[in-house]
C-alpha cells in the first residue's frame, strides 16, 4: 500500500515493506531504510536509522491530514495524499481550495480597521484590512484591481488563522 | 518599617509568576488578577489567590487601576507590585496605592511624572551632569524655532514628540530639503496622538550601542549600580537578546557610566530598582537616553552575574530596609546572556504568531535558566506581548556562555506556534555577534545570514515523511477502535502495525 | 594533544545527557548505548547517535564492556565517558579502552585498581600522611587475629569485607559478647559474596558527617581541589541531598582537609575528576573514608559554587590540556544545594516506585537548576536506579538557599509515581537541619518531623472530591462521543456540562 | 444527581446544584461551594474558590472510577461510587475483591526467589517471596499459619503492581 506525501514542494512515494514491532522496512521513492521507529499520542517520534537517532514532532493542522513536522534544524509542512485525497484533487482539477481574490488572515487577531466597504473599487496594492495580534498591526492589501464583493467580518471582531475576510471581484 | 505579608501583582505571564516565586520564597503570599483571556494562564494557578478584573482587552483589566486597588484592599494585600508593562510607570496609579496605604513596589509618584517625560528628564540629567544627546531642552513650539534649532545642531536629527513613546511623532531628518515638511508631519502626528504638538529635537546618532545600567536605591539615600546591559540586538526596536558584561566595554567606562547612572539616580532621591538607558557611539561616546522606573524584561542577567535577586531588593526596599551592600563590594561575575523567545514568524517579517502551544521541552542543566509561562495545550492570547519565555545562561566567560546558549536553544522545542528560537539559534552562530563587534544595526546589516533557510539533510527529510506515513496510519486506526474508558498504558506505541503488513 | 571529536556515553539516564550537553556546548559529537528496557528513553533522543547494547538487565547491557568497545570502534568514537557506576570505576574496562586506542575519560587502571581496593586504598593514604580512620592496616585471615586486634583497638568497631561494598560483609559491634560471633558471620559473609573472606577492622565513628572533597588533575602532574560537599543526610546509606559548603567547615579545617585531599590526589598521580571521600566527627577530627575514581552525582552543587564545568574539565584533561587554574584563584561563592529525586515511597521504608509518569512541571526561575531525563509518559524501568532526576539550587547564602530549594520543591510536580518531593521539603523546614546541625544520623533523629503527614485542609479536601466528581463525569461523555479523528482545538474544558445541569 | 465519592476513608457525597459554563454551585456534603472551575484532558484542574487557587491533578488507576489525586501538599486515593458500583457492592457484600490470604506485588518488579513450593506448611512471618525493583529486595511475608496452596509467578518473571503472586491455605 503505497502513499504519496507532500513535503513543502516535494512528492515522495511512501511503501512499508516489511515489519517486525517498531523495526520497519520502508521506501521512501527509491531509497529504502531500515529504522527502528517509536512514537506517540503527542506525535513524537523517536527513528533510528544507520546509527542516528532523528527526533521529529508532527503537529495536527486544522485540515484533515494536514501536519506540520518539526525537527532539530527546521519546520516543513505536510499533506498526506491518499486515494480519498487524489479523488478529491482529481474532481477539482489542480484548482486551488481558496480562490486568489481572497483575503484571508495568516494568524488569529482582532479586526482594527476596515477602510473599504461592499462595492468600493480598488486598486492592486490598497489596504482593505488591518488585523491587531500582540501588540503588532498588520495591512493587508488588496491583491489585484477590482470591487470588493463581500466583507466577512467587521471592526473589533476576532478572526481565527486562515478565516475568509474579504473577496474582491 | 513594616513587615510585607501579602502582595496583589498588577501583571500577567511570566513577570507575574517571576514575582511570585520570589514571594514564595520570602514566605509572602500572593495574589494573581486576571482578564477574561487569561483563565488559563499559569499565573493564575501559581498564585495562592486569584481575582478576575474584566474582559480581554489590557485597558478594560490590566490597566483597571480602581478595580486592581479594590481588590487588593478586599483581600487586604499590604503591596502592590505592578511588574513591567502596564501600570508600572503610571504616577497615579502609584499615588491612588499611597491613598489607599497600600504599598506600591516602585519608586514614589513625583519620581515617575519627573522620569516619565522626556524632557523634564532631560533637564534633571542636564543637572546632575549626566551627557544627554545634543539637541533641545525644552519642547519647541512652532515649526520656525524648530527648523532653526536643527540648523544649528546640524543633521542629521531625530525629530520626537515631547509627549511620545513607541514611534509615534517620531522622525529622522538626513538631508537639509526635508527638514521643513518632516517637522511638520512629526507636528501633527504629535497631535493627533498625544493631544499635543510639543517636539524636540536631538542629534541623531547613527547605528549606536543601547547599553543600559541598573541600579537601586533605597529610602535612606543609598544607591547603587549593578553594572551594565548590552541591548543592541534589536528588531523592529524591541531587544530580542541582552548580554553582561557588554563587549564594548572597559573598566574605566563602566566606571564612569556607573558613576553617571548612580548620580542620576540620586539626583531624582530614586528608591528601588530603575534603569539608566544611554546610547553609546562605537568611539564610546555615551548619552543618557532615558530611565525605567520599574523592573526590567531583561533583568535576570544582572541577577546571574551579582547573584542578587532584584525582585527581593525591591520588596526590601519597599519595606523601608536599607541595602545591605556597598558599591565597592559588589562583582560582576562570568558571563550572562539572555535570549526572547517570541511567538513570531522570525522570517516573515518578525510577525507574532499567536496559538496553541502543542508540545514544549524546556532547555535544563549548567548554566541554564528559563522564566516562562506558558504549558503544553496552553493557547497563547492575542490580546498581548508576544513573548512566551526568555533563556537565560551563565559561563565563566562570553565564548562559554554563546556556546551554551547554542546548547539551550537547540534543546529548547516549542511546538504547534512560531518563534524565535531558530533565528535566535543563528545569531549565536554570527560572525559579528561571536566578535562581540555589532551595534544596533546588527540585525540589519547581518539578514543574509539571519535569514538563511537551515535546511536538514535528504536522510532527515525522508524520516519526516516515514513519520507522517506512520501518523497516518496510525490516526486511521485511533479513529477505528479507540473507544475505551482509560488511556492506553503505554504512550510509545510499538505493536500497532503487526497485523498489516509482512514481518521482517 | 589528541582533540576528541565524538564521545560515545556508556551510560543510561540524567548522567548520560548531562555529558552530552557538554558535549554539544563543546562541539564533540555523541553516541548513546541503550539496553532494550531504554529504547524511549531521553538519551537515546538526545544523542547524535544510538546504538542497541542488549536486554534490560545491565549485566547483560551497560556492563558488557566488549560490546561497547566495539560499537566505540565501529562508529568511531575517539573516547568513552562511563558516568557514574556501571563501569566508572572498572579498571579492567579503562585498560581495555586503552589497548582499543580509546581514550576512557578517566584516571589510569593503574588508579583505579589502587583505590579500588579498600586496604590498598588505606595504605596509599597513611603513606600520604592523609589520617585515616583508626584500624587495621593488612586483611585480618584469621578469626583469633580478628579479635586480638578488636580489642587491641577498642570498641566499638566496624568489620569490613577487604573486597566488600554494598554493606556485604560488614558488620557494627559494640559488646565484647559479640566479638567472636559478628567477625564468624562477617568473614562467612565476605566468602561467599566476594570468594575472599579477608576482613579488616576499623574504629566506629557514631554519627559521623560525610564530607567529601573534590579535586582535578591534569596529566601534567597539577592537582587542586574545589572545596568540599556535605553529604551526611542519607537514607539506608544513600544520599538524599548534599550541599556546598558544609555547615560544619571552618576555613582553618577547609584548609587543611583540601590540602591532604590534594596530597592523596597527587600521590596517586591522579589525572581527571575524582572524590576523597572523610568521615568527620562532631569535633572536627576527620578520616580518610575511600576515594571516588570518577564523577559523582552531586558533582553540580560544586559546579555551581566555583562556576566550573566538570564533566568539560574531564574532557580537557583527557585530551592532554594543563589545567588553567592554579588553588589560590578557586573560590567558593555563595551557597549550593541539590536534591536527589528517587521515585520511592519516603513514607513507606523509601521502597522504589517505578511507573509510569503522568505529568511534570519542573521548577523554574532565579537559581535553580535541574538535571534530569524523564518525561512526561515515560515508563521507569524497575531495572535500574530509582533516582530520576536531581534538583540543584544556589543562592548567596545557605538560608536563602534553603527557602529557594523549598519554593523549586513545592514547584516541582511529577505525578503518576510516588516521589521523594515531599519528604525533602520537610526537610528543609526541619529545625536540625535549619540550624546546620545535623550528622549521618539525621533522618533517623528527625523520623517524627520527617514523617509527619501533611494533609490539606477540609476545603481542599473537599476541592479534590469536587474534581474527582467532574473527571467522572467528563469521562461518561468522552467514553460516549470521543470519536473525532483530531484532538480537540481547546484543551482546557468549559462548556461540556452546560445541558446536564441548571443554570445558574 | 448526588453521587458518592470515597478519600481515603471517608465517603462524601457530591452534587451539582447549578452551572454556568465553568462556574459551579456544587455541594459537597453538607457544604455548598461556588466554583470556578477548569480542566483538561491530562486531568489537571484549576479551581478557584473564595479567592484561593486550587491546583489538582487526577491520575487514573489501572481500577476502573479510581484516580489519584495530588494536591500541592499531598495525594489521596479516591473512588468513585455510582449506582453500577454500589450495585456491585451490595452483591459482593463487604468482601474485600482480593482475599486476605493472598500476596501480591505493591510495585513492578521481578521475583528473584521463591523458597517455597506448593504444598509447604509456612508459619505468619515467614518469608514466602522476594522482589527486586530499581536495586533494593524486598521480602514479603506470610500474612498467616497455613499451606502453601497457589504459586502465580517463577523466580526470573516480571511482575506488575497489584498482581497475585502466591496464595496461601
Amino acid at each position: 500500500m503505497s502513499i504519496e506525501i507532500k513535503l513543502d514542494k516535494r512528492i515522495a512515494s511512501v511503501e512499508i515493506l516489511k515489519q517486525f514491532e517498531n523495526l520497519l522496512e520502508i521506501k521512501v521513492d527509491d531509497k529504502v531504510y531500515q529504522v527502528d521507529l517509536m512514537h506517540n499520542d503527542e506525535g513524537i517520534f523517536s527513528i533510528l536509522a544507520n546509527g542516528r537517532s532523528y527526533n521529529i514532532e508532527l503537529v495536527p493542522q486544522p485540515k484533515p491530514k494536514h501536519f506540520t513536522a518539526y525537527t532539530l534544524y527546521d519546520s516543513y509542512d505536510l499533506e498526506v495524499i491518499d486515494a480519498e485525497a487524489r479523488y478529491l484533487r482529481n474532481r477539482t482539477g489542480s484548482a486551488p481550495l481558496l480562490s486568489e481574490n481572497t483575503i484571508t488572515s495568516p494568524m488569529p487577531g482582532k479586526v482594527v480597521k476596515i477602510p473599504v466597504t461592499v462595492g468600493d473599487v480598488v486598486k492592486k496594492g490598497d489596504t482593505v484590512i488591518t488585523i491587531s495580534a500582540m501588540k503588532m498591526e498588520s495591512e493587508y492589501k488588496s491583491p489585484m484591481d477590482g470591487i470588493i464583493a463581500l466583507i466577512h467580518v467587521s471592526e473589533g471582531s476576532t478572526v481565527e488563522a486562515n478565516q475568509v475576510l474579504i473577496e474582491i471581484a | 518599617m513594616k513587615k510585607i505579608t501579602k502582595i496583589l501583582i498588577a501583571n500577567r505571564g511570566e513577570i507575574a509568576i517571576r514575582i511570585m516565586r520570589t514571594c514564595r520564597e520570602m514566605g509572602i503570599a500572593t495574589v494573581a488578577v486576571f482578564s477574561d483571556a487569561d483563565r488559563t494562564s499559569m499565573h493564575v494557578r501559581y498564585a495562592d489567590e486569584a481575582y478576575n478584573i474584566g474582559p480581554a482587552a489590557s485597558i478594560l483589566s490590566y490597566l483597571k487601576s480602581d478595580k486592581i486597588i479594590e481588590i487588593a484592599k478586599d483581600c487586604q494585600a499590604d503591596a502592590i507590585h505592578p511588574g513591567y508593562g502596564f501600570l508600572s510607570e503610571n504616577a497615579d496609579f502609584a499615588r491612588k496605592c499611597a491613598e489607599n496605604r497600600i504599598i506600591f513596589i516602585g519608586p514614589s509618584p513625583e519620581v515617575i511624572d519627573q522620569m516619565g517625560d522626556k524632557i523634564k528628564a532631560r533637564l534633571t540629567m542636564i543637572a546632575a551632569g549626566v551627557p544627554v544627546v545634543p539637541g533641545t531642552t525644552e519642547s519647541v513650539k512652532t515649526e520656525k524655532e524648530a527648523i532653526d534649532t536643527i540648523l544649528q545642531i546640524g543633521l542629521p536629527v531625530m525629530v520626537k514628540a515631547s509627549a511620545g513613546g513607541g514611534g509615534k511623532g517620531m522622525r529622522l531628518i538626513t538631508e537639509e530639503k526635508d527638514i521643513a515638511s518632516s517637522v511638520r508631519s512629526a507636528r501633527s502626528e504629535a497631535l493627533s496622538s498625544f493631544g499635543n504638538d510639543s517636539v524636540y529635537i536631538e542629534k541623531y546618532i547613527s547605528s549606536p550601542h543601547h547599553i543600559e545600567f541598573q541600579i537601586l536605591g533605597d529610602q535612606h539615600g543609598n544607591v547603587v549600580h549593578l553594572f551594565e546591559r548590552e541591548c543592541s540586538v534589536q528588531r523592529r526596536h524591541q531587544k530580542m537578546l541582552e548580554e553582561t558584561p557588554s563587549p564594548l566595554m572597559t573598566p574605566e567606562l563602566r566606571k564612569t557610566m556607573g558613576g553617571y547612572a548612580v548620580e542620576a539616580a540620586r539626583a531624582v532621591k530614586y528608591a528601588g530598582a530603575g534603569t539608566i538607558e544611554f546610547l553609546v557611539d562605537n568611539d564610546r561616546n555615551f548619552y543618557f537616553l532615558e530611565m525605567n522606573t520599574r523592573l526590567q524584561v531583561e533583568h535576570p542577567i544582572t541577577e546571574r552575574v551579582t547573584g542578587i535577586d532584584l525582585v527581593k531588593q525591591q520588596i526590601l526596599v519597599a519595606e523601608g530596609h536599607a541595602l545591605t551592600f556597598r558599591q565597592n563590594e559588589l562583582r560582576q561575575t562570568g558571563h550572562a546572556i539572555e535570549c526572547r523567545i517570541y511567538a513570531e514568524d522570525s522570517d516573515n517579517n518578525f510577525m507574532p504568531n499567536p496559538g496553541k502551544i502543542y508540545n514544549i521541552t524546556e532547555p535544563l542543566g549548567l548554566g541554564v535558566r528559563t522564566d516562562g509561562y506558558v504549558y503544553e495545550g496552553y493557547e497563547i492570547p492575542i490580546h498581548y506581548d508576544s513573548m512566551i519565555s526568555k533563556l537565560i545562561v551563565w559561563a565563566e566567560n562570553r565564548t562559554e556562555a554563546i556556546d551554551r546558549m547554542k546548547r539551550a536553544l537547540y534543546e529548547y522545542k516549542i511546538t504547534g506556534v512560531k518563534t524565535s528560537i531558530k533565528f535566535l539559534e543563528r545569531i549565536m552562530d554570527t560572525p559579528d555577534f561571536r566578535s562581540g563587534n555589532y551595534d544596533t544595526n546588527f540585525i540589519e546589516k547581518n539578514k543574509d545570514i539571519l535569514h538563511a533557510a537551515t535546511k536538514c539533510s535528504e536522510d532527515c527529510e525522508d524520516m519526516v515523511i516515514i513519520a507522517a506515513y506512520i501518523e497516518y496510519l496510525d490516526r486511521l486506526n485511533i479513529a477505528l477502535t479507540s473507544k475505551e474508558m482509560y488511556p492506553a498504558k503505554n504512550r510509545w506505541k510499538k505493536y500497532t502495525y503487526q497485523k498489516n503488513f509482512e514481518r521482517l
